[in-house]
């Protein structure tokens, strides 16, 4: 199938690592993800957007982009996926909103494609995995974290129960590896305060990386670029701050879905992550 | 002290931007309870809301609420009375810019300095090479060699490049109509 | 029952009660076939308010060398009120038998449901070993021997 | 005294542990044992059978059965004597399966021995056994309900549905109690009039209700089934029969008093109807007020009525009457606010009661439903409400929660808004107790769409500015401190017990829970019985409750008197106490701890012609408890089946 696809800007800066994993499942599963041509930032974090109306005229740019194409919008930044699916709800729900909306950026709205992360759509595309997994990852035990932006606010991705999504869960056990059940799944690393205040995510980031050792995982699988970029990059702050030892790497699923698949693991940018997953895939025997 | 009766300006005004009717608000706390961030408030959002229904314009103004948000949706998502809090929390933080109202708290001053660099880079590139960001905020905020520990490895990676320059157009002309409305 | 050889000694304990609860759980360890010593020798009466004080005497003063009284916990009494009255009762009891000398852990007064086996059954066990460790009640005790034989 | 032993193996229940056999061999030596058996399985019917056959060959007079326990069989073994033509108390259960068998299956010897023992023990008692037999009662099929109320009325009504005689005793000049002066009710806000008067109206005509307005219970003697009541029908001065309730007498008389029926917004005559819908439509004079007793003037009321249904010499009706069982629904009294000094001692005029307010909001009120406060008659536009007043407050005594008052208060906020629109509502709580049906959801409502300000915080103070009136509180919620100037303050005043509730109680010997409402027999499984038997309780007398609550008390109440109707005759106990009068000291121990007021005093003439007060059970209301035996000083009171002598034979038996 074809959809829209909708980057964001981290994909195309630090996450170039996550990107790559995106585009490598995407062609050997034979989805195709077709860039917008004229995206706009979404906003990401709304906390920073003082006006709502702005606040929705971002996303609400992107989505009159897709309609052009009547395909839909595929993002693979939680925090993108967020602002572009609460606005396309809202838009839908309250019609004066999107009379407003459409009056600030100067275009129709349909509302009717829909939003879709790119998890999502890995789950809606591939029905049989175990016919086409060339490598189980068969001993691995993986935390999912879906931080807080994707199942919220209303079931963003369908999967019944927000508080303790499954989605990611499901992905790995049928990837072959073993996820672990830990009560940190979808609460906030503090991203937005990444580069006002960092000892806010130095200390919630430290929560979650800790609940996830406490938890008995191996390494964590994200489906978002701040998510990544605060367990993975800001580790060994968080580690110096708490007075802990971690070791967690952190991955993004595309990237394990893509070694169950049999990608070779150098055409993914592993290199790019701070923790090095390499010993732990090695022990594990996946690479 | 509340002398002059309890009006419902705030509270109206909240209702007419997002439709939310505060009233429903029992006060509960909840939204309080599983915010991770309401360690950075002065005023929690279950206080904030008892603010509106008070119609304590000043105080819920100049709360910190807004610029401790981390804007993760726990509390609207949590909220028994299926109220939006982020939203009223946003249009709060709206009027209190539109109306120039300033914090009365300091602690999270960078915040409203982040948002102006954040709000720029989106204007002058429509979309936000991080780098840049985090660059510029140091600058303004005064914290030249904040982070400045994880530049070298930023660099090492590759993750300090960014997509090209854009059209901005579409965005300036956005921020260009919202000046004319609110001014912001 | 030789009371005073200490070879084949066993407590001998009587319980009063209460119908409605006590007796009830009691009737419940069986059903639930929860093993406990064969020390207890129950008596039933219709409400811990029934159980005058004479019959705790008399059971000390027959050789018993313990005395268990129990009902429904207060205000579950199923005469509503009954079971207070024989609390205040039995806190004089209590007083009384310490001034003549008998060890207060001969005389236990309890309350237990009817659903409350478990509590009732570890009533007995706690009070059979205290009063193994005290051995043969002797005070009070008259001798009954000859009296069961011209009956 | 021949006495039968049978011992049961229950399979291998029993006799799997206990040595059975072995036992009924020693016991059959035992003194006093004619014949010892043993059977597989003593409650079926070959079992039964052993047992007849045994006690015909051997005369047996009494019988043991060892077996399982008492609770299940006893009855069974009671119809085997009986169907012998013994009586079915001769008879003792030695259990000795689930006190022995069952819980000492791990020693065969001690656990033989006990049973032996539980034997011996049921062969003493058996010897004490006496014949028993219970006697019957007669019921006076005839209902008497005090308090006219909802309560009392739908009592009264469900009572004479079922095709039973009631009478119904209010004390005002017209039935329908707190209900009548309501406006609207909460939640639905049906008009109270609306709902109430057709009740009113049905009792009224219904051929087996006898109401008695203006009316007083004064004695009760009795017991369950034929209590003796006197009634004082207190003189209207208006004869029933003659007035038509035109009301010409009214418009006349001279005299104005504050009505009490409007709380005091309104005045009445001395010759009145409470309200316009009262049942009976008939006024009467009060005669404290009446210039014509007072004064022996005026006598205008006697001139205009048409009917000449006016009579000054009217005395007061006794009446005495036999009721099978009698239901309380007298109600609840209002606290009263002049005992707050920081609310002003009761004398601020703008501060009014909750139910001031109803009479105010009520379209055929004194106000005509306008909203108006009592110094100046000017539309009240910013009012506070006040709850707990009077409640959850033990400094009061009044430790409990009023239950109503959050609900009303909520209602009295909307009902301003609706008839003021322009007006600011505010309520000053503690917490909202909205646990009733579609109570939250009122709540929310009135919150959500009609804006009412709750402000989370007891007032500490009012006063008088000027017109109008601050009110002191505290948001506790937001810290805030608040001082507000109000046009009218309404207070939510708690639900208090009748104010004569300790001398009603006494004249029908019941107990008052510690707040002084009516006890009931078990507050969760018999909330609308008294402890003396045929005395039910309906409505609000027990404890603050709201219609709907009243209501069902009401029919649950009926039900218990309907129950007790349906028995052709009632029966008492057989194991009930008994006293031995030449004895008895007449120190009246047992009366004064026997739970069911079963016992009374009686004057016995002595051998010597000497008259002494001795203590007298009464068999309908005796429970057999025992209470009472193990509290007599003399031993002259006992308890027939569990008697002293029997327990004492089973103590000595080992
Ligand atoms: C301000 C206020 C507002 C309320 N609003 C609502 C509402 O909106 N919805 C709702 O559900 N409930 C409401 N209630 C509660 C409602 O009033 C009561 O639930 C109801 O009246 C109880 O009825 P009752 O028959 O038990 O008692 P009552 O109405 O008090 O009736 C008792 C009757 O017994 C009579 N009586 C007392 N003693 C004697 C005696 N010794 N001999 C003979 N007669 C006697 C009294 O004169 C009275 O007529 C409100 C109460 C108040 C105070
Ligand atoms: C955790 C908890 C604690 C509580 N504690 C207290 C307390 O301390 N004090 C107190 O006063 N109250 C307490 N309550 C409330 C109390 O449990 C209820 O008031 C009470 O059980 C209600 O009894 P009921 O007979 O109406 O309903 P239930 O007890 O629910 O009985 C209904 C019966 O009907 C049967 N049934 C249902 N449908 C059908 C059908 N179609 N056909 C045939 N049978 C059917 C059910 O199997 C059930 O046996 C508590 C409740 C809860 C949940
Ligand atoms: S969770 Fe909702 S109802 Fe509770 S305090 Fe917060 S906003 Fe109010
Ligand atoms: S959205 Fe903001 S206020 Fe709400 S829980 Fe998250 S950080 Fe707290
Ligand atoms: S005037 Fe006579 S008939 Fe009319 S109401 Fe008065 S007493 Fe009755
Ligand atoms: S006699 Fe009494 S009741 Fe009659 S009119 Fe005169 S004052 Fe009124
Ligand atoms: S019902 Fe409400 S107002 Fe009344 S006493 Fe209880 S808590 Fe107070
Ligand atoms: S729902 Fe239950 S816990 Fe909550 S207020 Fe009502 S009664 Fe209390
Ligand atoms: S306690 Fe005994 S002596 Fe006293 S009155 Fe009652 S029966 Fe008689
Ligand atoms: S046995 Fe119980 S109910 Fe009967 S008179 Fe004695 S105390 Fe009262």
């Amino acid at each position: 199938m074809e959809y829209s696809y909708y980057p964001g800007c981290s994909l195309k800066s630090s996450s170039k690592d996550y990107a790559e994993s995106v585009k490598q499942v995407s062609d050997k599963l034979g989805i195709t993800l077709i860039e917008l041509s004229n995206w706009a930032c979404c906003g990401a974090s709304v906390s920073h957007i003082p006006e709502e109306s702005l606040s929705l005229a971002l996303p609400a740019l992107t989505i009159a982009e897709a309609d052009k194409y009547s395909r839909d919008i595929v993002a693979s930044c939680a925090a993108c996926f967020n602002r572009l699916k609460s606005t396309h709800l809202l838009l839908g729900k309250y019609p004066e909103k999107k009379i407003e909306t459409e009056k600030l950026i100067g275009k129709n709205l349909s509302v009717k494609i829909n939003v879709k992360h790119f998890l999502e759509v890995l789950f809606e595309e591939v029905k049989d995995w175990d016919s086409i997994i060339i490598k189980k990852l068969k001993g691995l035990k993986v935390a999912c974290y879906y931080g807080c932006l994707l199942t919220r606010p209303n079931d963003m991705i369908k999967d019944g129960k927000s508080e303790d999504p499954r989605m990611m869960d499901n992905l790995m056990e049928k990837l072959g590896a073993a996820s672990i059940d830990w009560p940190f799944k979808t609460e906030c690393c503090g991203t937005s305060f990444g580069l006002s205040k960092p000892e806010v995510v130095l200390k919630l980031s430290g929560r979650i990386l800790r609940s996830a050792k406490k938890s008995g995982a191996e390494c964590i699988v994200v489906a978002c670029p701040l998510c990544h970029s605060n367990l993975d990059l800001r580790q060994s702050q968080i580690e110096k701050y708490n007075n802990l030892k971690f070791d967690l790497p952190v991955f993004y699923f595309p990237e394990l879905a893509a070694l169950a698949l049999g990608i070779d693991y150098r055409n993914l940018l592993l290199d790019k992550h701070i923790v090095d997953p390499m010993p732990l895939l090695r022990r594990k025997d996946l690479i | 002290m509340i002398r002059n009766g309890i009006s419902q300006t705030l509270a109206l005004e909240i209702e007419k931007r997002t439709k939310i009717n505060v009233f429903g608000c029992y006060q509960c706390g909840k939204c309080s309870a599983g915010c991770v961030f309401s360690y950075l408030m002065d005023t929690p959002p279950h206080l904030l809301m008892r603010l509106i229904q008070l119609d304590m314009r000043e105080k819920a103004l100049s709360s910190n609420t807004f610029w401790g948000c981390g804007a993760c949706v726990t509390c609207s998502f949590r909220c028994p009375r299926e109220i939006d809090v982020l939203r009223v929390i946003n249009t709060v933080r709206s009027i209190a810019i539109e109306e120039r109202v300033l914090s009365r708290n300091n602690s999270l001053k960078d915040v409203p300095i982040f948002n102006e660099i954040f709000m720029n880079n989106i204007i002058g590139n429509e979309h936000v090479n991080e780098f840049l960001l985090g660059a510029n905020f140091n600058l303004k905020s005064l914290k030249f060699f904040k982070d400045i520990s994880l530049l070298p490895v930023l660099y090492k990676k590759d993750k300090l490049t960014a997509r090209k320059k854009a059209s901005t157009r579409n965005i300036k002309k956005i921020v260009e109509g919202l000046k004319g409305n609110n001014g912001i | 029952m030789d009371n005073n050889n200490q070879q084949t000694w066993e407590p001998k304990i009587y319980a009063f009660l209460c119908n409605w609860c006590s007796y009830e759980g009691a009737d419940l360890a069986g059903g639930g076939r929860r093993i406990y010593p064969a020390n207890v020798r129950i008596i039933r009466v219709p409400c811990s308010g029934r159980i005058d004080p004479v019959f705790i005497l008399k059971s000390f003063e027959r050789g018993a060398d313990g005395v268990l009284v129990s009902g429904c916990h207060p205000g579950d009494c199923h005469y509503t009120e009954g079971n207070y009255f024989a609390r205040r009762k039995f806190v004089l009891v209590k007083k009384l038998l310490e001034y003549v000398g008998i060890e207060p852990e001969r005389f236990q007064a309890r309350w237990i449901s009817a659903s409350e086996a478990i509590k009732f059954v570890e009533t007995v066990k706690e009070m059979t070993e205290n009063i193994r460790k005290l051995g043969p009640n002797t005070k009070l005790v008259k001798n009954i021997k000859e009296e069961i034989t011209c009956q | 005294m021949r006495i039968g032993v049978f011992i049961c193996h229950c399979g291998t229940n029993i006799s799997g542990v206990v040595d059975v056999v072995k036992l009924a061999e020693s016991i059959s030596h035992y003194p006093g044992v004619v014949i010892s058996k043993e059977n597989k399985y003593m409650c079926s019917d070959p079992g039964q059978n052993l047992i007849k056959s045994a006690v015909k060959e051997y005369n047996l007079d009494r019988i043991v059965v060892a077996s399982c326990t008492p609770k299940l069989h006893e009855n069974t073994f009671r119809a085997c004597l009986e169907d012998l033509g013994l009586n079915p108390y001769m008879l003792e259960i030695a259990n000795i399966r689930e006190q022995c068998s069952w819980v000492h299956s791990d020693n065969p010897e001690l656990a033989t021995k006990k049973a032996e023992d539980l034997i011996k023990m049921a062969i003493a008692r058996v010897r004490f056994a006496k014949e028993l037999t219970c006697s019957k009662v007669t019921i006076e099929r005839r209902a008497l309900v005090i308090g006219g109320g909802v309560a009392g009325i739908q009592s009264a009504l469900d009572i004479a549905n079922a095709g039973y005689h009631v009478t119904l005793v209010e004390r005002t000049p017209s039935i329908g109690g707190r209900m009548a002066q309501l406006d609207k009710t909460f939640p639905t806000l049906d008009c109270s009039a609306c709902i109430l008067t057709p009740k009113m109206v049905e009792a009224n005509r219904h051929h087996l209700i006898k109401i008695l307005t203006y009316s007083e219970v004064e004695e009760v003697s009795g017991f369950v089934g034929s209590f003796e009541v006197t009634i004082r029908m207190k003189s209207r001065s208006v004869e029933m029969k003659k007035c038509t309730g035109c009301g010409m007498c009214q418009s006349k008389c001279p005299v104005k008093v504050d009505s009490e029926f409007d709380e005091g917004l309104s005045k009445r005559r001395a010759i009145y109807m409470p309200f316009p819908q009262a049942v009976p439509n008939i006024p009467v004079i009060d005669r404290a007020n009446c210039r014509y007793f007072l004064e022996k003037k005026c006598g205008v009321c006697k001139k205009v009525c048409p009917s000449d249904a006016i009579d000054y010499d009217q005395e007061d009706t006794i009446l005495k009457e036999k009721f099978g069982s009698i239901t309380i629904a007298t109600g609840f009294d209002l606290f009263d606010h002049s005992a707050y000094g920081e609310y002003g001692y009761g004398k601020l005029k703008n501060v009014i009661t909750s139910i001031q307010y109803e009479r105010l909001v009520n379209s055929s009120g004194p106000t005509g439903g306008h909203i108006i406060r009592p110094s100046d008659g000017k539309e009240a536009k910013k009012v506070a409400f006040i709850s707990c007043v009077g409640s959850r407050d033990n400094k009061m005594g009044k430790p409990y929660c009023s239950k109503v008052c959050c609900m009303y208060t909520a209602k009295h906020a909307l009902l301003l808004k609706e008839h003021v629109p322009d007006a600011e509502a505010y309520i000053f709580y503690i917490d909202i107790r909205a646990a009733g049906k579609n109570y939250e959801e009122f709540v929310y409502r009135v919150q959500e769409n009609y804006r009412v300000k709750y402000i989370r915080g007891r007032v500490s103070k009012i006063f008088e500015e000027g017109d109008n009136l601050i009110v002191r509180g505290f948001d506790t919620l937001s810290g805030e401190s608040i001082e507000m100037e109000f046009d009218l303050v309404v207070l939510a005043v708690g639900v208090i017990p009748r104010k004569d509730s300790d001398s009603f109680a006494r004249m029908l010997n019941i107990s008052l829970d510690a707040n002084h409402f009516v006890g009931e027999l078990h507050p969760k499984l018999a909330p609308v019985e008294k402890n003396t038997p045929g005395i039910f309780l309906s409505g609000s007398c027990q404890y603050p409750r709201d219609i709907p609550e009243s209501v069902a008390m009401a029919g649950a109440a009926a039900v218990k008197s309907l129950s007790l109707f349906a028995k052709e005759f009632l029966t008492s106990e057989p194991m009930i106490s008994e006293v031995n009068t030449s004895i008895c000291t007449g120190c009246l121990n047992c009366k004064n701890i026997c739970p069911y007021r079963a016992i009374n005093e009686e004057e016995i003439k002595d051998l010597d012609g000497k008259i002494r007060i001795v203590a007298k059970v009464n068999e309908t209301i005796c429970r057999g408890c025992g209470t009472c035996v193990a509290s007599c000083p003399s031993q002259c009171i006992n308890l027939k089946g569990v008697s002293n002598e029997q327990i004492l034979a089973a103590i000595e038996a080992l």
